[in-house]
Parts: structure tokens; C-alpha cells; sequence
């Protein structure tokens, strides 16, 4: 317990200093959400780059928590759908109910190339299609993998903060 | 000291006695059990130098540091090295560089992780033993009741509940550890009744718990070279087949 | 007799072997330091009879003077000497004079068989002449709680004996015997604890307050709650130590791995005199609560004890391990000797005491010797000693037959004492059953003796089979035990006097 | 006195319900600030609830009356347990019927419902959800139950406005083995019912660790903002409970306003301090596995009932 605590002591704050607000400004729908949303991630068939980056957007370098964003275990609790991946044959309807589940305003928010194009993946006799194919896409964040600052960039969009 | 202070400082020892006994059974780090016992310790030093200043006998506060320095240093001071013994010593080589883990500590041998009783079960246990000794303890408070006295149930739940660890512990450690608690519980109830023993026989039981801990030191080294470990589990060759 | 006089006599049973010991531990250093290479020398092997000697001629001395004088003190009544001190006194001095007389050859075929050096030895010399200090002091102290401090230091002086050969087996006995004998005899400790506290409350002043003479003369003052509370205690506690039910699981394991002759200290007269506390201890409860408490207590732990010593001397393997369960069966006939609590059946039990004392020092002295020559120790591979070893083979069988409780050996006269007394005392409903387990033991014991000894030879070819003589010095000791114990079977002569002012002590009156 | 009597009752409710939120931000804040983030701030909480009351209730398929009602009762018992819990002041209209017994159950019919609602679903994580949480409440009341009757031993009475007066006039009782013993164990107990680090983890997204999330699993909107509020307040009151058990100085025991204030303001700092220590305390503890959670409260049943055993064989003249 006492290194533990000498090490909080000798690390003290890791995040990094919060970049200007993104420049497409908020979206309509982020005044409805007025500074939080809960995100539930989706994987629909990702190689798992992206979560990786996801992972480190909510860590504390990046720290998305602080404008708002908080991820959740239920699409019931969610506002924003985070997808990653080409939609697999398997995945496209539990992505359908997931997004259908969510309470109204909810957004889709469709991250990596894969989620939008299927990137390397097109044409894979596994693969449905993109996300926009199967369900509507409010924000679209590109790269492969996006790098955690365009996911935060992304998400505060949505939290408008 | 006032008779409320004297009371609240006299309880509160017995409290930190008590609960220290019971926190010995709920933990299972070996390291955390010998400080547990060191604070027990200092309980039992306190306990007598609180009689001692209400007394006003100024021989119990030269046995209470006595006391607290054998109960509260020397003795843990044993068993730490004896935990520490653990990753040395000349009769157990150590393992060839490839396989040494950088953890070097044996977690195994480090905690208590197969209690014969579990703990849930031998907290509940405790409970009853405590019942029990204040059920015992009655005739004894009400022979002479004083505020010492009526703390005397704790003594008796202490050498009880040290009793039951010394049967339900496997780690060798583990066992010396209920057996000072034991001797603890003991020596408390010796204060509360009588505010000690004869000086003479009070120093005579001290060398022989001081003793008994290094024999048992000395043991415990031994079984480390023959099985390996301190699982008293091992032990089991010598039997009636 | 003048104080200085009766100060040496009560100072020389503790200091000589102290003195013994600190030499030999002295050496022990040396020899550590050497290596444990350095020759050891013919003397110092039979200078540790030096030791139990002292203690006899004192004890010989005391008891001339103490049945017609009355107690003798030293040191402000620290120590104090009785009839009943001085005949435990006795039996300790004839045992340990036996034993050690047979440590040499011993430490000889030890050494012989590699099992250990000169260091090993030297620590052996160091820790017996303590154990018997303080067994000594155990029994000379008039203070109870350094009466418990003795028996206490007994344990942590044996336990490197027990443990002497550093093997699994050896280490896993003398873990067992430390633990369940401290923690054991602690109990007794509370229970000396809760017994002062009733001292202080009757108003005896804290120095006197847990001095056996005081406290004896005022027991009718101490509170009957807290008296039967500490005495319960004290009953388990120091019943731990003389192999008595609850706690009585480190006795075979310990006597089964002790060297012999420690063995044979341990079995023989350690029980006893943690016995002989309790003893001390009954005769105060006794006072405070009537006779039928202690009574009950004695008698409901002596029939479980032998209950289950019969039961596993039934189906022992190990003649070691049979011999510390007869340890455990005569232990509690003389627990329930005590139960009965008549003078006359004290007397019995107290010459029991003695009995058992010397026949199985040869026991497990000669169980040495067999363990030496056949390099086992399970019974079912020894066969046909007496054909082999002659000597030997004869006084382990008469030693077993003194065990069994057959004439002339004094423990047929003490065993048909306690029968008697108990049926005469009321105590038929324990003395029958404990008469049957006595005889189911008996076969037991008879039946697993009479194998090892009798019948053919082993086939030749085997290792350790040749003809095997005794040989005189080690024969000595044992026979000189078997002629003891016989004579003290056939007529007590000046020790009856000590006997029966010994008895009166502890049957309180 | 009753005038204050009822501004203090008002006020208990409605520093509870607004600070609740507040102290849950306060304690995720500190929580950031330990592991080296920014956090989030301390409005947060309210952001959350004022954006889920805007957003669509939804009412899964096949749930009854017990999945709607739930929420309700959650925080409808809880505030009730607000107004009767002398928390800034002894003496109020309800005062009288502030029993700690009547407490204990009030919160435990909270957490029923919320059982119930779990099984209502009908999913696997409703159901295992409710079965985790009714076997550490079914070892958790007994524990609470002892405890209280540990404090309640000096004073003669069960009455928490009558405990917490006779501490104030006692101010050596709290430091007796009873009062420790009795305060250790309703801190494990209360971190327990709440839902918090070391039994349960309110952060968590893992269905194999969930116990009281995974009985919320299928509420959304303004449902979801009651449940969340009334575990919140849950967590508020159980931790002003503890605070003023311990250390019960401040709080008004008679009927002026100004007093009152500063009671308030005593009961949001004491409060606010619990939740700081607890916070902190969770960067350090790591959740235990459930199978392990029985040893924790059977150690805190015990530590209970020794303050029981304790205050019967410890009473020295100080106390009594």
C-alpha cells in the first residue's frame, strides 16, 4: 500500500492537457445529451485493433471520461453505439437488436476504415457489408486503427463538451 | 488517572486483544499474521502498565515493558526471520537461473491457502468460542468484580480462539502463531485476575515461550530442508499402520 | 539437619546437571566449530553419570531424614522437599542413573552406524543432564508456577533430542511434541493462573499465593467455581504431558523417535512427574471441592486413555510405538490410582510409578539394542530373538513381562493395590472396565512380545543375523533395572516408611 | 421547536437528494485524480440523470409491475430514510419513530424490489444479478442488525436520534471496544449495501463480476436516472449514517436555525470525508471474488457480534 501509494505520489497526472474542441462543432443531437453519454462498444467482426485504441481513449492519456463519455454494460444505458469492424453475416442482426434496444436520441458512431468501408476485409465471404449498410450511422471515424485522439475527437462531438 | 479513563483505557486494550485474535483468523498472509501479533503484543504491554499506574505499582510497568518489548519485538522479530528464511538458507538451493521467476517469493509459502476449516466457517466459530468463554468466565467476574475482572471473558476468548488456530492452521508458521496467541490470552487473564504472576514465575514462562519460539524457529528450518515447505500437511508419516 | 545442609542436598539434584550440561554444551561448541571430527574421550562418556548420581545420593540422603523430620526447605521455602518430592526424586535418580548408564554404548552404535559425530554426542551429554535439571526442579520447586515453568523447559530441552537426527520422521515428532506439549501444558498454566486468582481473592499475599504448602493449608478458602474451573485446566494440561487423553497424540510419535535412552527418561519418569504436579494440584482441589470432582475428572480421563491405548496396542506394528502406548496404559492405571485417592492405593500408585519407571527404561534400553541389530522397527520383522541374542532377547522379554504386571515385579503388587483399593473405595464402575482393557492390552502386548522373542532363528543370509552377544557394560544397567524393579516388588524395606508419608501428602490428609 | 423540527427534516431530504449526485461525482473525481486522470467533475452525476430523464422509457416485453415500480420505491424509501435519520438534527417532528431497526428494513425493502425487478426481466443477468445481491443482503442484515444492537446496548434503545444524543453527552463511548468493534463492522456492512469495492464494483462492465448492475441491466431513461439516483442516495445516507455514529459531534440537538445550518454544513463535510476515504480506498483495494465475499461479512458478523459480546462484559462505570 505505501508503494502504491508513493508511486501515485511520484506519477501524479498522466492526462494530457485537453486539445481544443473539435471543429465541426456539436452535433444537433448533443444538446439533447447535454454534456454525457454512455457508450456501449459493438464489436461486429473487428480484428481488434480498433478496441485496442478504444481502450487507450478511455485510459488515462487521453482520458475521455473527463468530457462526459462513459462506457456502459447495457445498450439500455447507452446513447452511442460504438461499431467496429465489417459487419459479419453473424453479427448483423445482434447489431440491429443492439442499436434497436437503445432508448431514443441514440447515435451510431461506426470506428475504423473496416467499420466504413470494410477496409481490408471487402468482399469476404464472411462479411455483410459496412456498418452503414446495416444500421444508420450518425459519425464516422476513420483509419486503421483511428488513433485514440480522432475517437475522443469523435465522442466529444457527441457530449458536446 | 481517573476511574473512567482507567476503565476506557483498560477495555480498549482488551478490545485491540480481542480483535487482533480475530483477525489472526481471518487473515491468510503469514507476514500480516506476525504483525498482527506484534500490535497484540503491545495490547498485552498495555493492559499491564494501565493496571500498573491505576495500582500504583510501579514493578508491573518494569514486567509491562518486558512485556511489550519480548511480545511486541523479540517474538515477531523470530517469526519474520523465520518467514524470511524462506527464500535462503544453505539447505535449500536455489533453483537454476532459467527457472527463477521474478517473483521470489513461494506464494504457497507465503499465505495460509488450505485452512482445514475455512475461514468463513472458523470466524462463525470464533463467534461461538467467544460465547463460550464468557459462559465460562461468569464465576470468575463474579468472585470479585472490577472492571479488570469483567474484562476477563477477552483473556479466555483469546487463548481460545488461539487454541483453534493452532487446529486449523496447515503452515507451520501459522501454528506458532496460534500458540502466542494463546500465550497472550494467558498472560492477559493473568493481569486481569491478579495483575500477574510472581515476577519470578512471570520471567520464568517468558524464557520459556522465548525458548519455545526459537525450538520452533530451529524446526521449522529443519522441515524446510526434509519436505520442502512448511505444510504441515506433509507431516503425516509417522502413524498408527 | 542444618539450612546449609538441607540448601546443598535441594540445590544439588538441579545445579550438578546443570553443571554437567554446561560443560558438555562447552564442548559441543568445540566440536561444532570442528567439524565434528574431533575424538571424544572415554571419560566424558561416563562422567554423565555423574549427574543422576548426584541426584540419587541426594534423594538417598532426603529420604532418610524427611518420612521421621518432616519436609525440608531452601532458599525462603523456594525449594521444598517432601515425601512425595523425595520419592519422585528417587525414581528419577534409579531411572536416569539406568539410562545414562546405557547412553555410551548407545552414542557408540550411533556413531558406529554414522548416524552421528562428536558434535552430535556432546549436544546429547548437554541436553540430558538439563532435562533431568529440570525434571529436578519440576519437582523440588514449592511455587506452582515454577513447577509449571520446569515442566515447560522439559519440553524444549527434549525436543532437540526428539529431533536428533534431522530426518522427516524425526522433525515431523518433535514439531508435533513441542506444539501439542506447549500448548498443551499451557493450558495448565491457565489453569495455575485462575487458581491464584482464587488464592489472591481468599486473601493469601501475592509471594505465598502460589506456594503449594500455603495454598494446600487454605484451600478451603479458595472460590469452589474458579477451583474446579482451573483445576478442569490443569488436569488437561499437565494430563498433556503425562500422555494423558486429549492431548496425548506427540507420545508415541516422540517416543518412537527419541535415542532409547531418552526414550526411556521420557516414558519412564517424564509422565510421572508432570503427574506428580497434578498430583499437587488435587490435593488443593480436593480441599476446596470434596473429593468427588478431581474423582470424577481423574477417573473419566484414565478409562478414555486406556480405552485407547488398549485399542492401538491391539493393532501395533512398531515395538517402539507399543511401548509408548504402554507407557499411556499404565499412566492412566495410575490416573485412576489417583481417582480412588485412598492412602493405601496412593501408595500403590506411587510404587506403580516407580515400577513402570524401571521396567521400561530396560524396555526401550534393550528396544535400542534390537533396533540396532536388526535396523527395524517394525515387529513382524523380528523373529526369533532369544535364539539369536540370548541376553538380549531375555531382558526384553522379562521387561515386557514386568510391564504385563507379573510377579515379582513390584507392578503386580501396585496393580492388585489399585484393583483393591478401587472396589474397596467405591470405584468398582471404573475399576472393571479399566480391568479389562488392562487385560486386552495385556494379551496385546504379551502376544506381540512373545513373537519378537521366541521361535526359530531367521533364515540365514540376512543382514544382521549373526549371533549376537550383549556384551557386559551394556547388559549391566539393564539387568540391575529388572533386579530393581523385581526387588521392589517383593519387600519395599526402608522405602516404606517414605512411601507411605508420600502417599499421606497426596491423599491429602 | 417543531418549525425547525420541520425545516430540518426538509432540509436532511433535500441535501440528501442534491447532494447525493454531488458526492458521487465528488468520490469518482478523486477516484480520477488517484489514477492519474482528469475526471470528469463533480456536476457529472446530475448531467447524467438530467439527460436520462429527457430520454425514452422503455419497458421490455413481458415485464410486469414489479420491474416499473422498483425504481420507485428505491428512492422513495431511501428519502424517507433521509427524513428520519437524525442526520443534522435529533430532534424533529419524526424523530420519535427513527428507528434504526425501521431504517435497516426500509433499506432492505429497497434493495427487494430491485431484486425483483432483476428476476421481473427474466434475462440470465437479472436473474443472477437478484441472486447475488439477496445472498449478501441475507448476510449482510444480520450484521447490521448486531451492530445496531451493539450501539444500542449503552443507551437503552434503538432509537437513532436517542443513540446519537447519548453519544454526543458521552463522548467517551464511541472509543470503547463496543463502539469500535460495532463501527468496523457496519463499515464493512455498509460498503456491502452499497454496492461498493471490495463486494461490488459500481464501475464495472464485466458480467461475471456484476452483482448490482447486472439487476439494472435492462432499465433506460428516466427509470434508469431513478435507479441510479436512488443507489446514490443510498450510498449518501449509509455513509451519514456511519459518520454520525462515529463521530456524531455537531450535529443539532436543539431547535435554532443557525445551529441547524452549521449541522448541515458538518453532516456535507463529515460526508463528503467518508466518501474521499472511500474513494481512496478503492484505488488501493481490488474487488474479491464473490465465493469470498461470505468470509468478508462473516468477519464482519463476527466483528459485530464481539461489539455485542463487549458492550455486556466491558461496561465499566465510565459507561453505564
Amino acid at each position: 500500500m505505501g508503494g502504491l501509494l508513493r508511486k501515485i505520489r511520484r506519477t501524479g497526472r498522466v492526462a494530457e492537457a485537453a486539445p481544443p474542441r473539435p471543429e465541426p462543432g456539436p452535433l444537433p443531437a448533443a444538446r439533447e445529451l447535454g454534456g454525457s453519454a454512455q457508450v456501449r462498444c459493438i464489436d461486429a467482426g473487428s480484428c481488434n485493433g480498433c478496441e485496442i485504441e478504444i481502450g487507450n481513449a478511455f485510459g488515462p492519456v487521453y482520458d475521455a471520461e473527463r468530457y462526459g463519455a462513459r462506457l456502459v454494460a447495457s445498450p439500455r444505458h447507452a446513447d452511442v453505439a460504438l461499431v467496429t469492424g465489417p459487419v459479419t453475416r453473424n453479427m448483423a442482426e445482434p447489431l440491429r437488436r443492439t442499436v434497436a434496444a437503445m432508448p431514443q436520441p441514440a447515435l451510431v458512431v461506426a470506428v475504423g476504415d473496416c467499420a466504413l468501408d470494410c477496409g481490408e476485409f471487402a468482399g469476404g465471404y464472411g462479411v455483410e457489408g459496412a456498418v452503414a449498410d446495416v444500421v444508420p450511422v450518425d459519425v464516422r471515424v476513420p483509419g486503421c486503427p483511428p488513433e485514440p485522439a480522432a475517437i475522443v475527437a469523435a465522442l466529444r462531438t457527441v457530449t458536446g463538451r | 488517572m481517573t476511574s473512567g479513563a482507567y476503565t476506557q483505557l483498560l477495555d480498549l486494550a482488551c478490545g485491540v486483544l480481542l480483535l487482533c485474535a480475530v483477525v489472526v483468523l481471518w487473515q491468510r498472509e503469514l507476514a500480516v499474521l506476525v504483525r498482527v501479533l506484534a500490535v497484540q503484543g503491545a495490547a498485552l504491554a498495555a493492559i499491564a502498565a494501565v493496571l500498573g499506574v491505576h495500582e500504583r505499582r510501579w514493578g508491573l510497568l518494569v514486567v509491562a515493558a518486558g512485556v511489550g518489548v519480548l511480545r511486541a519485538g523479540v517474538l515477531p522479530y523470530l517469526l519474520r526471520r523465520a518467514l524470511g528464511a524462506r527464500t535462503g538458507g544453505a539447505a535449500d538451493p536455489p533453483p537454476p537461473a532459467a527457472y527463477r521467476s521474478p517473483y521470489r517469493e513461494d506464494v504457497s509459502e507465503a499465505r495460509e491457502t488450505r485452512p482445514v476449516v475455512n475461514v468463513a466457517a472458523s470466524l462463525v466459530t470464533a463467534a461461538l468460542l467467544t460465547l463460550l468463554a464468557y459462559a465460562a468466565a461468569r464465576p470468575l467476574v463474579a468472585l470479585h468484580p472490577t472492571p479488570a475482572t469483567r474484562a476477563l471473558p477477552v483473556g479466555l476468548a483469546v487463548v481460545l480462539v488461539g487454541f483453534f488456530v493452532l487446529v486449523a492452521r496447515r503452515r507451520a508458521i501459522a501454528q506458532v502463531v496460534g500458540f502466542l496467541t494463546l500465550d497472550n490470552g494467558i498472560t492477559a487473564t493473568a493481569f486481569l485476575a491478579a495483575s500477574g504472576v510472581p515476577p519470578i514465575v512471570e520471567l520464568g514462562v517468558s524464557f520459556d515461550v522465548l525458548l519455545a519460539v526459537l525450538v520452533l524457529h530451529v524446526l521449522t528450518t529443519r522441515m524446510r530442508a526434509a519436505f520442502g515447505g512448511t505444510d504441515l500437511d506433509d507431516l503425516r508419516e509417522l502413524s498408527d499402520r | 539437619m542444618t539450612p546449609t545442609d538441607s540448601a546443598l542436598l535441594l540445590t544439588a539434584p538441579v545445579a550438578v546437571p546443570l553443571a554437567a550440561a554446561a560443560a558438555h554444551a562447552v564442548a559441543w561448541r568445540r566440536a561444532a566449530a570442528s567439524g565434528g571430527t574431533a575424538p571424544g574421550h572415554r571419560l566424558t562418556q561416563w562422567a554423565g553419570l555423574l549427574a543422576p548420581a548426584a541426584i540419587l545420593v541426594s534423594a538417598v540422603v532426603l529420604a532418610a531424614s524427611v518420612p521421621s523430620h518432616g519436609p525440608v526447605t531452601a532458599y525462603g521455602r523456594l525449594l521444598r522437599a517432601d515425601g512425595l518430592s523425595v520419592w519422585m526424586l528417587l525414581v528419577v535418580g534409579a531411572v536416569a542413573l539406568l539410562a545414562l548408564a546405557a547412553s555410551p554404548g548407545y552414542l557408540a552404535g550411533e556413531r558406529a552406524a554414522g548416524h552421528t559425530d562428536e558434535a552430535g554426542a556432546q549436544r546429547y551429554h548437554a541436553l540430558v543432564p538439563a532435562f533431568l535439571a529440570a525434571m529436578c526442579l519440576a519437582l523440588l520447586a514449592a511455587n506452582l508456577g515454577v513447577v509449571w515453568v520446569a515442566i515447560e523447559a522439559t519440553t524444549i530441552v527434549t525436543a532437540f533430542l526428539v529431533g536428533h537426527r534431522h530426518t522427516r520422521t524425526s522433525v515431523e515428532a518433535a514439531w508435533k511434541y513441542v506444539v501439542i506439549c506447549s500448548a498443551g501444558i499451557a493450558l495448565a498454566f491457565l489453569g495455575t493462573v485462575l487458581v491464584y486468582y482464587a488464592a489472591r481473592q481468599a486473601g493469601v499475599s501475592e509471594a505465598s499465593a502460589l506456594d503449594w504448602p500455603t495454598l494446600a493449608a487454605r484451600a478451603d478458602r479458595l472460590d469452589p467455581a474458579v477451583t474446579r474451573l482451573g483445576m478442569a485446566l490443569v488436569v488437561l494440561g499437565f494430563g498433556a504431558k503425562a500422555g494423558l487423553v486429549p492431548l496425548h497424540a506427540w507420545l508415541p510419535d516422540a517416543h518412537s523417535q527419541a535415542p532409547a535412552p531418552v526414550s526411556a527418561l521420557m516414558s519412564g519418569v517424564l509422565p510421572a512427574v508432570s503427574f506428580t504436579a497434578l498430583l499437587r494440584f488435587k490435593v488443593i482441589a480436593d480441599t476446596a471441592l470434596g473429593t468427588g470432582y478431581t474423582r470424577a475428572l481423574l477417573a473419566a480421563v484414565a478409562l478414555l486413555t486406556l480405552c485407547l491405548s488398549a485399542a492401538l496396542l491391539l493393532a501395533q506394528r512398531d515395538y517402539k510405538r507399543m511401548l509408548a502406548y504402554s507407557s499411556m496404559e499404565h499412566m492412566s492405571v495410575i490416573a485412576l490410582g489417583a481417582a480412588i485417592g485412598s492412602p493405601a492405593v496412593m501408595s500403590a500408585a506411587l510404587l506403580h510409578i516407580a515400577g513402570h519407571g524401571l521396567a521400561k527404561t530396560v524396555a526401550f534400553c534393550s528396544s535400542g539394542h534390537i533396533l540396532r541389530l536388526r535396523g527395524t522397527t517394525r515387529i513382524g520383522r523380528v523373529r526369533g530373538l532369544l535364539a539369536q541374542s540370548p541376553a538380549l532377547g531375555a531382558v526384553f522379554g522379562l521387561a515386557v513381562v514386568a510391564l504385563l504386571g507379573m510377579p515379582p515385579f513390584s507392578l503386580f503388587a501396585s496393580e492388585v493395590g489399585i484393583v483393591r483399593g478401587g472396589y474397596a473405595g467405591g470405584l468398582g464402575w471404573a475399576v472393571s472396565p479399566a480391568l479389562a482393557l488392562v487385560l486386552l492390552a495385556f494379551a496385546a502386548l504379551g502376544y506381540r512380545t512373545g513373537r519378537m522373542v521366541l521361535g526359530p532363528p531367521q533364515p540365514a543370509g540376512r543382514p544382521g543375523d549373526a549371533p549376537h552377544a550383549l556384551g557386559a557394560v551394556a547388559a549391566a544397567p539393564l539387568v540391575a533395572g529388572l533386579v530393581a524393579c523385581a526387588a521392589l516388588g517383593t519387600a519395599l524395606g526402608p522405602l516404606s516408611d517414605l512411601l507411605s508419608a508420600a502417599a499421606a501428602i497426596t491423599a491429602g490428609r | 421547536m417543531s418549525g425547525v423540527g420541520y425545516v430540518a427534516v426538509g432540509a436532511q431530504v433535500v441535501v440528501v437528494v442534491g447532494g447525493a449526485p454531488v458526492l458521487g461525482g465528488w468520490m469518482r473525481q478523486v477516484r480520477a485524480r488517484l489514477e492519474g486522470r482528469a475526471g470528469a467533475g463533480v456536476g457529472q452525476p446530475w448531467r447524467d440523470v438530467r439527460k436520462l430523464l429527457r430520454k425514452e422509457a422503455v419497458t421490455p416485453v413481458g415485464t410486469g409491475p414489479a420491474f416499473r415500480l422498483a425504481p420507485l420505491l428505491l428512492v422513495a424509501t431511501t428519502a424517507v430514510v433521509a427524513a428520519l435519520m437524525p442526520l443534522a438534527s435529533t430532534r424533529t417532528p419524526v424523530s420519535g419513530s427513527a428507528d434504526l431497526i425501521l431504517v435497516v428494513a426500509l433499506l432492505a425493502l429497497g434493495t427487494v424490489a430491485l431484486a425483483l425487478a432483476g428476476l421481473d426481466t427474466g434475462t440470465a443477468f437479472g436473474g443472477m444479478g437478484a441472486s447475488r445481491e439477496m445472498t449478501i443482503a441475507a448476510l449482510v442484515e444480520p450484521t447490521i442488525l448486531l451492530a445496531v444492537f451493539a450501539v444500542s446496548i449503552p443507551v437503552g434503545s434503538t432509537n437513532l436520534a436517542a443513540i446519537i444524543a447519548g453519544t454526543i453527552h458521552h463522548p467517551a463511548r464511541p472509543a470503547s471496544p463496543a463502539g469500535l468493534l460495532a463501527v468496523a463492522a457496519l463499515a464493512v456492512a455498509v460498503l456491502a449495501e452499497a454496492g461498493r469495492i471490495p463486494v461490488d464494483n459500481p464501475a464495472t462492465h464485466l458480467e461475471l463480476t456484476m452483482v448490482h448492475e447486472a439487476m439494472v441491466l435492462e432499465y433506460a431513461g428516466p427509470d434508469l436516472a431513478l435507479v441510479e439516483l436512488g443507489s446514490q442516495m443510498r450510498l449518501a445516507v449509509l455513509l451519514g449514517l456511519l459518520g454520525s455514529l462515529a463521530a456524531p459531534w455537531g450535529t443539532a440537538t436543539g431547535g435554532s436555525l443557525p445551529l441547524l445550518g452549521l449541522a448541515l454544513v458538518l453532516l456535507v463535510v463529515k460526508t463528503a470525508l467518508l466518501g474521499t476515504l472511500l474513494a481512496a480506498a478503492e484505488v488501493f483495494w481490488a474487488k474479491v471474488r464473490l465465493f469470498k465475499v461470505p468470509e468478508l461479512l462473516a468477519g464482519s458478523f463476527l466483528l459485530a457480534l464481539l461489539a455485542v459480546v463487549a458492550s455486556y462484559f466491558l461496561t465499566g462505570e465510565a459507561v453505564r
